[in-house]
């Protein structure tokens, strides 16, 4: 069952957008703004399917666009290419993947990657129950989890980031692909601790409490100077839109993903993302007029790469 | 008599040939369309079989995909529910337990209090009270749950935490409580449908007697109600093991086997929700564990529903 | 209005079991009951006989104050319930005692649907009586009087709904004896009962008359003709005529009873 | 009970007095959980809420910043889903419950027909989603839509419909059909000129009080994909040029009120957490409007009726 | 207002106890008049005549009955019931002792007159101005008329008196006369006896307007001496 | 099973008939043996005893009409309350016509015996009998012991006709007899009646029992002849 | 069985309006009329009487095939209704048919929710007659038939439901009446009324069998014998004696009748 919805676009244009929760704050302020511009004579929809979601109708040709916090998977490639769906991989802003506990939460102001990764790979999974037993000093108190449900991008880069290995996670905890619901989780539970998209981070600081992530050179906290830098790793990550080749055909799409680059970036700083640098968005612009589909990715995640990096590499489908 | 009456008289009685053969026409003509009428009543009763055999062709056939993934066993005694992690777990104990300490919470609010205040308003109060006081309830059994979880979120969870302080902000406690209010007025108003149906005269039975109205109450009105109170009971857990967005919203939505009703926790509908929202892909693990998790929901609130009917259908028949 | 200046004073039974002093009864503003004065003989039993919605059934449930039991229902006037001459609508009198010394029987028979036992056993135990061996030895009295011991005491703990209508009539009957009222009253106790159960019951009551004073509402009015021993005729929520049953029904002193009587009213 | 024989037992009157007034305290105080919830539910919404009411509320689409946000679309859903489901459900159910007490002889078949339908009645509303996902969406291929929604709803409100008009046939005395029929009286003739006029109170009655449960539904919605960034209307049913009428909508993307809602309380923040309220403040105002209507009607059919 | 048909049924009822009452009281009259003119073919028709009052007496006596079973009358209209059954065989009674004047008139009639009859006629016209004032008090519900019947009644039985006296005195004085004498005492009787039974009838009468049984309560020693009785 | 109360009073009021046919025969009883033996004292006794004859009448008829008014028997209540009612009647005059009887034989002992009586007390002793008889069958619900009456009736008649015959021999013979003569022959005819009387009851038995009036079809032609009548 | 077999052969009335021959009738499994003969006088009242239970409703609803309405029902054995002897139980002949020429009343008055004229035309409207102006005219002479024309001519577009009780039923004649029907049953008709009621449609009653045969089921043995002209006396389904009311009432020829009519049954 798909495609139905194609039946009756002809008079109003409706442009499907679907996909990542982090990316989900940037694409609507962009289909907002956009649908303003055009008087509503263009209908956008936006999903929060979560990244895994989104591709998986972006390759079944259900949507046009598919919002991503994470590259496309190999097993999302085959799927595009058995249906025929091709696309362009467009990054559109930074994320700083931030670790976060209610502000109640005194014991902690930073982890190392070590501690997370104790808490959240899948042997924990019912024995890492209490804060003391990750450090003897932290409280005897249950230890209270949230995080990115399993279809999201988000849970994949953490998972991969974190335990070193995607999807590879404890699952007793609140997973949601809805970030909002993390953000509502932690901020009420003073055992909290969870991972959130830097953007629904920022727009709750005085609720939440960033955790510093221990690096090379101490703990380092999320914020768009740490990523810009590159310090803050290795939870900063770049997100992407993909655009089905065949839906930028038509002009309301076309038109959509030229505002996305032109506009877009005024509209990051609103919603909290960390904007690329100008160059970046050139090179996407670029390769969109250009019809150059493909990703830059093999089918595997990759933490740490700049954009610049993976705009240069040649794409593949 | 006027002529056309005698005329019409005679159309209907006396068996003239010509008329006898007219009134036979018109007699199938009348016999076909009645057939006709009842048959298409008939189809649009079967639309409620259809409905319920679809659910259950549904449930059962994406079901079928999951439990041949997953077995039987592994279902109902594992501890884990993680379908959609990289080392899935598929027991549906934890889901189980979350929808039945959520519903027990509820139960153990609206029981007790919908029974008192259905014997409140059936049996004390006045006239004018419980004018006001049943379509108030009606009312309240009406509200949006989606309303209620709101409640349950923004003021019960938060007036809940000045008591405990370490309560978190998912727990099964509120949205526990608030089902108990949501289906309150359900049990109230079931419970003294089943009340007022006891006939008036027994009740004056009583108190000619000379017993008091508590007396009465207890006595007699409660136990002549007995299985109407039960059904109400039962079609109370009903609703309570099969409401979705106060859990959703309020429990947290994560797969804890845990019987504390403090601690978050995922319910099965809260679950289904939750995977819905992902928007799953047909025919993946994920996509059918949630027609697994229905049919389970599925089978406890037919019985349910079935045993409550049945009861309520007694009492019904007793007066 | 004092019982010598009554019109009938003369004509009154003696010894007198209650009696009414121009009560008065309204449902709110509607007034239903004008100003009755009526005697109630001892061991005796009187019907109330009427047009439908003269007050019959209203006058009588004054007489355990059931109408307090809804709001809005007003008195005026007495009810002495003798020999201790208690004016039973006083507000100081507990409607419960009340009804302690007045028993009740409706016009739908309706047994609690409990065993026969626990139904006859009732009134007792709403009395706060425990004492098996003495329930045990009132019930079974009870139901003797009531003339259903033989019939039910192999299954004292079958639910009293499995009985037949007659049969349920004469549990409710017996229910209300079990608590040794010294006046019965009766609500059409047999319209909902066939022509035979009807007997069986109008044969108890004039049974029962020797131990207990009986008021009776009957619609029917030769069932008043068969039992009674004194009737009053009601109109109107008014007295039209009181007396004795045989008179009333060979020689009544009122055309309107006549009328009534003989089916030609209006 | 010769030893009882005092003429007048006063058994402990005054301790059951003193039971029957705390048994009443206990109740008052039960009733006012029950009422005093609605009271404080709908209060914290109003308190919330009600100043982000306004037409421009109404008339907005959903924005991301929170004091521009609407819920136009919202209510546009909800409205034209209760349509389908309306014009779907209700006869359905009607006939169905006129089929059942007025056709249906007492076989198997029936006896199953009654019991699917009071099953129906308390099937949690989520298994309805789960219907119209394996369904609507795969089965039949529908997509997620208007359409769909409408169908979803009016299966769910089926056996609501279905048991309230079956109430309201069922007030009707036999003897009234018996009337009838000893005049000679078809089946449907029966039906058509008694049995529905009579109940129609009854059966609009119970029509509302559906349509008022399904308004507030959101586990089904949920389930086939409601969104809840809808920044526009479903194409106009009315269209300028022939045939004027166009039913482009039934297969529009939609959102629907309480969907509307649950996105809003989903956000942290206070702003759309009022968004939030005062979606639920228009919803429970929607709700009680219609089910005061419905209450309405019934307190003057039961006044009326006098069989 | 209601009841119309069961009135109608009574209404006949009293119409056939007034048809009877006719006929008794014509019985009367023919007789008397058979008596007079010494008319044996008028005193036979009487006998014959007898039959229809009997028919008559069955039928209010059936009627009755069916009254009683079908419509259960109480007060006024049981009192109605049971009173004509009672007049109606005291109709017939009469009717019959209108046969017996007949019979032995018949038997007189073969022999001379005795004397010219007088008193005898007297009597018994009082007697039938009896019957007829009785059955007017039922028709009109009057218990004055009654009563006024009843003390009629001494009136006749004092002519009884007289006529048996001079009777006698007949006898005494010629042994031949004695059979007829005797026969015209018999028919003294007869006329007497008719007096009784409209005084029954007024008792009735009474009873129906007023409810009271006022038989064997009123003249409580008359009519005891002599040869009279009732 | 039921309906014992009202059993009860048709019991009673059966009773009271018993209890007035028993003083009924027992005043015919008297009033013979104060005939034949010319004891005035007694025959003032039966006199005076009448009235309580008479109370039970008014007792027994108001009675039947409070069964009636209140009980609305059917059936054979019905006609067993209506019979009641009329053999109390005929009981009433049974007993009248014993205090006539007395009354003559009074005057006859105020004059010497006319002649040993020996007829007499026979026709007596036969309409008490009968009177017996007839009640016998309405205890018993006998409508045959009830037909037997009927017959003896006629045996009655006979007798009286012979025993006037022979009075009237009597007086021819000797006119001082006359008046003793006369007396006695009303004594006859008072025996005469008590014997119809109990013919009525017994046809009120029949009635009774199998709900056939056969009142004035019996013996059609029977007492026609002579001085004989009803 | 044969009408020349019956017994009661010799006494049946004559002319007759129908008749049930060896009429059976089962309840599913539930045998309720065991092999009636009863014959049915025209324009004669024949009553139909019996302890609860006995069948009377019954057999009244063998007469306008009302049990075809229900599930599992069987006639066995005939009845014909003349002067054309067709037998209305017959497979081939339709029950609507049967009732356009059998009318019924029921126990309690069940007047349309309709206006007064709706109510009375509703008979002719379902067997397709439009004219208003015969609407009219079958409508005031069913009223006056009903006797309750005077009460309602100037009210006709009421709701029939505003009638007291005894006007609903005579209403209820009036809608039965309207259409001419050769037969009226009558099932208990003024077990809901109030005496004066009751009266009233008795009257009613006997002026209506000048033009219509009538049958009446009543539970009141009084009414039977107040105002039928046959009665036929049943007990379990079974007829036990069937004769002219009068005779019924005074003299009845079955032991059984006997007690039942002098209220010693059993
Ligand atoms: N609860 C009530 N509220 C108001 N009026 C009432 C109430 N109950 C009875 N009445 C009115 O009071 C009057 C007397 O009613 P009541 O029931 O005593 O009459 P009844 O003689 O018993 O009549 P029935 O024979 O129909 O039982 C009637 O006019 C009735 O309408
Ligand atoms: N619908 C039914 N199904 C099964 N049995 C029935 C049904 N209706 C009546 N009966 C049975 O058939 C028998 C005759 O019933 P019916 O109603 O004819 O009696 P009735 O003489 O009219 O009694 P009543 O005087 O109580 O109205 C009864 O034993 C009854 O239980
Ligand atoms: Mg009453
Ligand atoms: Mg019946
Ligand atoms: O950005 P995600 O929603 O895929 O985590």
């Amino acid at each position: 069952g798909s495609g139905s919805h194609q039946v009756h676009a002809d008079q109003t244009a409706l442009i499907k957008v679907d996909g990542s929760s982090t990316v989900y704050p940037l694409t609507e302020a962009v289909a907002e703004e956009f649908q303003k511009a055009n008087r509503g004579r263009i209908r956008v929809t936006v999903g929060i399917a979560g990244t895994g979601g989104g591709f998986k109708k972006f390759c079944r040709g259900e949507t046009d666009i598919a919002d991503a916090s994470r590259p496309i998977l190999k097993e999302e490639m085959d799927l595009c290419q058995k249906n025929g769906v091709a696309y362009y991989e467009l990054p559109i802003a930074f994320d700083a993947l931030t670790v976060a506990v209610s502000p109640k939460n005194t014991w902690i102001t930073s982890m190392t990657v070590e501690e997370l990764k104790k808490i959240w790979e899948p042997a924990a999974q019912s024995k890492i129950t209490r804060w003391n037993q990750i450090h003897s000093d932290w409280p005897d108190a249950p230890l209270v989890l949230f995080g990115a449900g399993s279809d999201s991008g988000t849970f994949d880069y953490f998972t991969d980031a974190i335990v070193g290995k995607p999807k590879s996670s404890r699952g007793d905890y609140t997973a949601s692909e809805d970030d909002n619901v993390l953000v509502q989780g932690i901020e009420n539970n003073k055992n909290a601790l969870g991972y959130i998209p830097f953007a629904y981070y920022a727009a709750q600081m005085k609720k939440l409490k960033a955790v510093a992530i221990v690096g090379k050179n101490g703990p380092v906290l999320p914020s768009a100077e740490n990523v810009v830098k590159g310090s803050y790793q290795p939870l900063s990550r770049p997100l992407f839109i993909y655009v089905s080749e065949a839906a930028a055909k038509r002009t309301e799409v076309k038109n959509f993903v030229d505002y996305y680059l032109t506009e877009g970036p005024k509209l990051i700083a609103e919603v909290r993302y960390i904007p690329l640098q100008e160059q970046a968005y050139n090179m996407a612009r670029e390769r969109f007029s250009k019809g150059v589909a493909g990703t830059g990715f093999g089918g595997v995640p990759e933490v740490g790469l700049t954009v610049e990096e993976i705009m240069s590499r040649p794409p593949k489908r | 008599m006027s002529k056309s009456v005698v005329a019409m008289q005679e159309a209907i009685r006396i068996k003239k040939p010509d008329a006898k053969a007219e009134a036979a026409a018109r007699r199938r003509a009348r016999q076909r369309r009645e057939r006709a009428i009842e048959g298409g009543l008939f189809v649009a009763a079967l639309i409620s079989v259809a409905t319920t055999v679809t659910i259950i062709a549904v449930l059962l056939s994406e079901s079928v995909g999951f439990f041949r993934t997953v077995p039987l066993t592994d279902f109902f005694t594992d501890t884990l529910w993680t379908p959609l992690f990289a080392d899935p777990h598929y027991g549906i104990l934890p889901l189980l337990a979350g929808t039945l300490v959520t519903s027990a919470v509820g139960l153990l609010v609206a029981i007790p209090l919908g029974t008192v205040a259905a014997i409140y308003l059936s049996e004390f109060s006045s006239p004018r009270l419980r004018e006001v006081m049943k379509p108030t309830l009606e009312l309240l059994g009406a509200i949006p749950t989606v309303v209620y979880g709101y409640f349950a979120l923004i003021v019960v969870t938060p007036a809940l935490q000045r008591l405990w302080p370490d309560l978190p902000g998912f727990n099964m406690l509120g949205p526990g409580i608030v089902i108990g209010i949501m289906i309150m007025p359900f049990v109230i108003s079931l419970s003294e449908d089943a009340m007022r149906a006891v006939p008036m005269v027994l009740r004056e039975g009583s108190y000619a007697m000379g017993a008091t109205r508590l007396q009465t109450a207890w006595r007699v009105v409660v136990p002549a109600a007995t299985s109407g109170l039960v059904a109400a009971y039962v079609l109370g857990i009903s609703r309570a093991v099969g409401e979705t967005m106060v859990v959703a919203i309020a429990a947290g939505q994560n797969p804890n086997l845990t019987w504390n009703p403090l601690e978050p926790a995922a319910t099965i509908t809260a679950y289904i929700v939750q995977v819905a929202l992902g928007d799953l892909p047909h025919g993946s693990i994920g996509y059918q564990s949630i027609f697994a998790a229905g049919l389970v929901l599925a089978v406890l609130t037919f019985a349910f529903n079935i045993l409550g009917h049945m009861m309520r259908k007694r009492f019904r028949e007793v007066y | 209005m004092n019982l010598v200046e009554s019109p009938h004073a003369q004509d009154w039974p003696k010894p007198l079991k209650a009696e009414t002093r121009a009560l008065s009864f309204s449902y709110g503003s509607r007034l239903a009951l004008k100003n009755l004065s009526i005697p109630i003989a001892e061991y005796q039993i009187t019907a109330l006989i009427g047009p439908s919605g003269c007050g019959k059934s209203t006058f009588l449930r004054c007489f355990n104050r059931m109408h307090d039991l809804y709001a809005g229902n007003r008195y005026e006037g007495e009810i002495l319930l003798y020999p201790d001459s208690r004016n039973i609508l006083a507000r100081e009198v507990d409607p419960i005692e009340v009804r302690m010394r007045v028993a009740m029987v409706f016009q739908k028979p309706n047994p609690f649907p409990k065993s026969i036992y626990e139904n006859v056993a009732y009134g007792l135990r709403v009395r706060g009586t425990t004492d098996r061996q003495l329930l045990d030895e009132k019930v079974e009295q009870a139901l003797r009087s009531a003339a259903l011991w033989e019939e039910v005491k192999d299954r004292l703990l079958a639910r009293a709904t499995s009985l037949s209508g007659g049969q349920q009539q004469r549990l409710c009957i017996a229910r209300a004896l079990a608590t040794d009222p010294e006046m019965l009253l009766l609500d059409e106790p047999t319209s909902a009962l066939d022509p035979m159960a009807t007997a069986s019951i109008e044969e108890l009551l004039l049974d029962l008359k020797k131990r207990v004073t009986i008021l009776i509402v009957t619609h029917n009015m030769q069932q008043a003709a068969r039992v009674s021993d004194w009737t009053a005729f009601m109109y109107l929520g008014e007295l039209v005529e009181f007396g004795l049953t045989k008179q009333l029904f060979t020689t009544p002193s009122k055309k309107q009873t006549e009328d009534y009587i003989t089916g030609r009213f209006g | 009970m010769a030893a009882q024989s005092s003429p007048h037992p006063r058994p402990s009157i005054g301790r059951r007095k003193i039971a029957e007034a705390l048994f009443k305290v206990l109740g008052l105080c039960s009733l006012a959980i029950g009422v005093g919830t609605l009271v404080l539910l709908f209060g914290a919404l109003l308190v919330e809420g009600v100043t982000r009411i306004d037409w421009q509320f109404l008339m907005s689409f959903p924005s991301r910043h929170a004091a521009k946000a609407g819920i136009l679309p919202a209510w546009v859903g909800s409205t034209l889903i209760m349509l389908v489901t309306a014009v779907v459900g209700v006869p359905l159910g009607v006939a169905a419950a006129i089929y059942l007490e007025e056709y249906a002889r007492r076989t198997w078949m029936t006896e199953l027909i009654e019991v699917t339908v009071t099953n129906l009645a308390g099937v949690p509303s989520i298994i309805y989603g789960l219907l119209a996902l394996g369904l609507f969406v795969y089965i039949l291929g529908l997509g997620e839509n208007i359409l769909v929604a409408g169908l979803t709803l009016a299966l769910l409100i089926l056996p609501v419909v279905i048991v309230t008009t079956r109430e309201a046939i069922r007030a009707i005395p036999v003897e009234i059909r018996e009337a009838a029929y000893a005049l000679g009286a078809t089946k449907w003739q029966t039906v058509a000129h008694h049995v529905l006029p009579y109940s129609a109170a009854g059966i609009l009655t119970g029509i509302i009080l559906a349509l008022s449960r399904a308004i507030g539904e959101t586990a089904p919605i949920v389930t086939i994909g409601a969104l809840t960034f809808i920044a526009f209307l479903p194409p106009a049913p009315i269209t300028t040029h022939p045939p004027y009428v166009s039913f482009d909508w039934l297969l529009s993307p939609f959102t629907v009120m309480p969907i509307q809602m649950f996105g809003w309380v989903s956000r942290p923040g206070e702003d759309f957490a009022s968004n939030a309220a005062a979606a639920g403040v228009l919803l429970v105002g929607m709700t009680l409007a219609m089910n005061g209507v419905a209450i309405y009607l019934r307190y003057r059919m039961r006044k009326q009726v006098t069989w | 207002m209601t009841q119309r048909h069961f009135d109608e049924e009574l209404g006949e009822l009293k119409t056939k106890l007034l048809r009877m009452a006719g006929l008794a009281e014509n019985q009367i009259d023919k007789a008397l008049t058979a008596l007079v003119t010494r008319d044996s073919t008028l005193a036979r028709q009487v006998i014959e005549r007898d039959h229809q009052v009997n028919a008559l007496d069955v039928e209010i006596d059936e009627d009755s009955i069916r009254l009683l079973a079908l419509h259960q009358p109480a007060a006024r209209d049981l009192r109605l019931v049971t009173t004509a059954m009672k007049i109606a065989t005291e109709l017939e009674r009469i009717s019959d002792l209108a046969e017996n004047v007949c019979e032995r008139s018949i038997e007189l009639n073969e022999e001379p007159q005795l004397k010219p009859y007088i008193d005898i006629p007297r009597m018994g016209n009082l007697a039938r101005m009896m019957v007829k004032e009785s059955i007017d008090a039922f028709v009109k519900d009057d218990a004055t008329l009654a009563r006024k019947v009843l003390m009629d009644d001494d009136f006749v039985d004092d002519l009884m008196e007289q006529l048996f006296r001079e009777l006698l005195s007949f006898m005494l004085e010629d042994p031949h006369t004695i059979s007829r004498a005797i026969r015209l005492s018999f028919i003294a009787k007869y006329l007497e006896r008719m007096a009784d039974h409209a005084t029954n009838i007024a008792e009735l009468v009474v009873y129906l307007v007023e409810g009271k049984i006022i038989r064997h309560t009123t003249q409580p020693g008359s009519s005891r001496n002599g040869l009279t009785q009732k």
